[in-house]
């Protein structure tokens, strides 16, 4: 059975096509550890950056009826001791490991590039989500073609790894982003990041629940967004897309997986449905497959591309 | 069941220097070991363990160590806080003859189970640690239960003199002193719960190797969702958030990471 | 009971705080009717454009598990038909009217003004929303802070009623543009419009659910979005915000008055609750009141501004 | 129960040269008068009424009028559409002696409600009208039900001559015809339905002024679910989505609109 949800990512041979993306279940290497013996085809670390981030104070996650805010402030240890845990994963598992890296230039990029050179991940994925630094014209830097050109370029002439490149989804076009990054070099997209931010109050204490007032959305609230802005960048681009944002079922991976995503990455609903949440979904695809009749992962349509 | 509740404190006891219990009118429905996370909005969000839990009233003992316990020590009865939980898991309800084991502000979660325990006919030895006697704990309040309790402190000013570790040894070893207490299995014991600090927890561990028992674990929490993996235990890769605190013999055998490191609030690993 | 959900709005008293916004139940004069009679405080008429529009083929809505997409794309019978919807209303109802309308440049906006000007309406609402004219770098409409000064200023000039900027979400700054309506001249705002857009996907016949592909997102699933911008908004500006997006019950009210709304919309709600879901979001204002010892509606704390 | 679902077209009948009846597997679980939304994804989803439901299929009859239908029009058995519903109100379930007045494509709901209505035991006479008997619809499947039909086409090619106007008319107007069914009240029916044109409908009206009666309405509809406002009647602000397209006695005689205009897709009016 689970041959039939085996797939090739960038070249390399993946049994099964869900991710676990960045931020999630991701702090030590038993986190990824579990989260592949649970279904996961390729893992991917907390985006690491050259200091350890402390984060934000708590509450640093917020529940509503429709997904979550997290405020989490990229805390981890720091680039080594954050491939300290990658490497210890890998001498456990064959699973591919992604490892996120986050920065606000291109200098920094490239030094967490080199550590990551040195390490035994399998690809190197460039969080380039950050909406509090600014372009010269005043664009976040998640939504500045140039900005992301010049990191993803400089990065792709040291790395070793396959680059993938995490996007936004709070910017005006999408398209003129990624083009930016495959231009550069990108072997790969990851979307999408968080949407918004949002808030939350508590009403009682007349308080945002969020210490740090805001935080990004994440599950099924933002699963059209994602939807969208993938399905455009499908349909403009030639470089394969992890597809993830508010993937709980099996029905939503399809979805992913029509709107033009080759791997699809699962996230909050490991709150929802548990660390099993994997290997579920992986049984949901097998029983879509079996009621529409594909054979294989890669039988499953895409949508018409966009014009 | 994770909602947010925001409660007006309803009660607040002092019970050492640095420890008070705090009382909240609500229908928790929480068990033994399982946890809440706290906060006030003012920076922090921590878990507690819930001491005791009724139909309508639970209760948290907390004890003032940094920066948000010291905020919520100035907190008045009336005060909101606002709470998410219960999380995690529970400690299992024994039968028989049971051993609870605690040091310092992990002693009151013993309470709680004492008191399920024994409604569940369990027949109940407790060692009560700390280190002196200013900072020993709820020994009153267990008194009362009708269990047996053995007080103890690592300078004798109060109860036996010595740690929990060093009690727990001399009960399980000598058997003379123990004689009314053994089975026929060798075990003293149908079942240990231990709670405190985990180097006293991995002291305690070789001492309890032929009995059954489960340990109440403490790790660094963000989310207590399971998502943001602060919590989890190498190599098991275990959420203390939800597969925890509590854990089975089992599983705390396979532990590398008990009594060597934990990781901090960047995931930074820090020895012990 | 109701007395103590009078409030003010820009000079007028208003009975009770719920505003029945653009594009629900405002196709007729009866629509209009039956809302306010339900407990709508004010209502607002459908975002009239100088000639009918047909809108999109359907399906112009999807309905997800945290919200709805539509696409109704603006389907309206012209200014001159809505404006006799309004005045036909207005004959039978003291409750205030909102005459929303939607141009793409300050022209038809002026057109479109004088007509209003010779109705009974009470307030003119600019769809300021439009994400498909460009301003010269590129900037969506919605989103270029010069086009928002242009058009506000412009239709002040001319305008007999006061005038409410209405904002969409998808930008970088919201800050920026609203006080760019500010300055220009709008006495109050209205926000947020839609989100997304997004898109959803039926996996059996492999198409877009909507027609038109892509929608934009209203419901629970938003409302953090919009507490977030209301919050940031009502920190730097000075008039007063109509805020909405997602308030299904009375606490979601209770929020977006604690962001900072003077007065809040309820939308999509009304198909999740009834029409009847004014008056039942009324009962739990009262409510929230009552175990919180609020006398009146100004009562209610709002947040300490963001610095 | 809104919840979109894809279906294949399990059955597809032709009942005259412009009208099809399309029956699927699913149990809908539909009343008499609610509708469907129905959409291929190539641009329209249109409302179409039940015309019958068991536990396990059921169906709508279509007649050929603008591009949606043409397209169905081409669909083959095996084919997916994609649907959501049912939605709106339904026929009121009489007991007694009951009138059934149908013209047009309107005529199969009534095929639905008949069945429906001799379960409940009530005396069942339909009125099926049609222009001429290529249009006739039905007949067959009605007179398996065991209820009294009456045929009639305004140009006499099928049963009686005249339209469904005419024949309530004369059937209420000539006491001597209709004497045995007469009742003590002066009412010849318990209950009137009247599913049609707008027009015979309001035609239809007066005469039955001392009836009790539900007539089922047609108007523009976008969203089906209450919030487009594109199909509200004046000046009630009924939304014939929701609260119709069924409408009792004391609703339709206060409706303005009825029989004067309609709105089109813009929300225009538009005169009848
Ligand atoms: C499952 C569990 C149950 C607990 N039950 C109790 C209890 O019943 N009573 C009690 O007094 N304390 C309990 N704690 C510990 C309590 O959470 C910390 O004492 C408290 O968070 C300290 O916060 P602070 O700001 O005052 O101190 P800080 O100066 O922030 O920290 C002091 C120490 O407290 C611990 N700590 C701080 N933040 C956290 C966190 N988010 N998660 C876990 N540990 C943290 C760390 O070891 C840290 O070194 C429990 C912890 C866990 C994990
Ligand atoms: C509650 C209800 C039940 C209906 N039941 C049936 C039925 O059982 N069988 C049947 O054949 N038809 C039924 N109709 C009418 C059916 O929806 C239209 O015939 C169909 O939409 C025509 O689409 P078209 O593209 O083929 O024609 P078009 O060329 O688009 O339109 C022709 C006419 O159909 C009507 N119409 C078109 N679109 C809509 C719409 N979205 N909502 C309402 N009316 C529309 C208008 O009067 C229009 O003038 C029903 C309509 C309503 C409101
Ligand atoms: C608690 C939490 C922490 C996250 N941390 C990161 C991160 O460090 N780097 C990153 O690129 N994305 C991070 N994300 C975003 C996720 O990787 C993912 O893009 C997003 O949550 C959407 O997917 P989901 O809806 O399946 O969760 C985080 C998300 C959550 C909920
Ligand atoms: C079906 C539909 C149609 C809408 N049409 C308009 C419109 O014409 N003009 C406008 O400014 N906003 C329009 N909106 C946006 C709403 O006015 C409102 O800003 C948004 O739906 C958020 O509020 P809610 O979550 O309470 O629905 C429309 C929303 C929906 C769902
Ligand atoms: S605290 Fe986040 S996974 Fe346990
Ligand atoms: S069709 Fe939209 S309200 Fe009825």
């Amino acid at each position: 059975m689970r041959k039939r949800l085996k797939t090739k990512f960038l070249g390399i041979e993946v049994n099964l096509p869900l991710v676990l993306p960045a931020g999630i279940m991701d702090m030590s290497f038993s986190g990824l550890d579990i989260s592949a013996k649970n279904g996961a085809g390729i893992v991917t670390s907390k985006s690491l950056t050259l200091e350890p981030r402390l984060g934000h104070k708590g509450p640093v996650v917020a529940e509503f009826e429709s997904g979550l805010l997290n405020a989490v402030g990229l805390c981890n240890p720091g680039i080594v001791d954050g491939l300290t845990e990658i490497n210890q994963f890998k001498e456990r598992s064959d699973t591919p490991v992604i490892v996120s890296v986050f920065a606000t230039n291109t200098d920094d990029f490239s030094k967490l590039t080199n550590h990551v050179n040195k390490s035994r991940g399998d690809f190197l994925e460039l969080n380039l989500s950050c909406p509090n630094v600014f372009d010269e014209f005043g664009i976040p830097l998640a939504a500045s073609k140039d900005e992301v050109f010049k990191i993803v370029k400089a990065v792709k002439e040291i790395s070793r790894l396959p680059i993938i490149a995490k996007l936004s989804p709070n910017v005006y076009d999408i398209v003129e982003i990624a083009l930016a990054a495959e231009k550069a070099g990108a072997d790969a997209l990851c979307m999408i990041n968080t949407v918004g931010p949002g808030m939350l109050i508590n009403t009682k204490m007349v308080k945002p629940v969020l210490f740090n007032k805001f935080g990004g959305l994440s599950g099924p609230c933002i699963k059209p967004i994602a939807l969208k802005l993938i399905y455009q960048t499908y349909s403009a681009l030639n470089i394969p897309i992890i597809g993830m944002g508010g993937v709980t079922i099996g029905e939503d991976a399809i979805e992913m997986i029509m709107a033009g995503a080759t791997l699809v990455g699962v996230g909050t609903a490991v709150y929802y449905r548990g660390i099993e949440v994997f290997d579920k979904i992986n049984r949901e695809i097998i029983e879509f497959m079996d009621e529409n009749n594909y054979d294989n992962l890669e039988d499953i349509p895409k949508l018409e591309k966009l014009k | 069941m994770n909602k947010r509740i925001t409660l007006k404190i309803a009660g607040i006891e002092r019970e050492t220097n640095d420890i008070k219990t705090y009382s909240f009118k609500h229908s928790l429905n929480a068990q033994p070991a399982q946890f809440i996370m706290l906060t006030d909005f003012e920076g922090g969000e921590k878990p507690f363990s819930i001491s005791d839990c009724t139909e309508d009233v639970f209760s948290i003992t907390v004890k003032r160590i940094g920066e948000f316990t010291t905020r919520l020590f100035q907190k008045r009865v009336g005060d909101y806080v606002s709470i998410r939980g219960a999380f995690g898991s529970s400690f299992f309800v024994s039968q028989g003859k049971v051993l609870l084991i605690g040091g310092g502000y992990a002693v009151p979660t013993f309470y709680f189970l004492s008191k399920v325990l024994k409604e569940n006919g369990a027949e109940v030895t407790l060692i009560n640690g700390a280190r002196t006697k200013d900072e020993h704990l709820f020994s009153e309040k267990l008194s009362k239960l009708g269990i047996k309790v053995i007080n103890t402190t690592d300078d004798g000013t109060f109860g036996e003199k010595g740690t929990s570790v060093d009690i727990t040894k001399r009960m399980l070893n000598h058997h003379s002193q123990a004689g009314a207490w053994e089975r026929e299995n060798g075990k003293m014991f149908d079942f240990v719960y231990v709670s405190g600090p985990e180097m006293m927890m991995k002291a305690l561990q070789p001492l309890l190797k032929d009995h059954d028992y489960e340990f109440l674990f403490e790790r660094y929490m963000k989310c207590a969702i399971g998502i943001c993996g602060n919590c989890t235990m190498d190599p098991l890769g275990i959420r203390l958030c939800v597969e925890g605190p509590v854990l089975p013999k089992k599983l705390v055998e396979q532990l590398t990471e008990f009594g060597q490191y934990h990781r901090d609030a960047t995931g930074k690993r820090i020895k012990y």
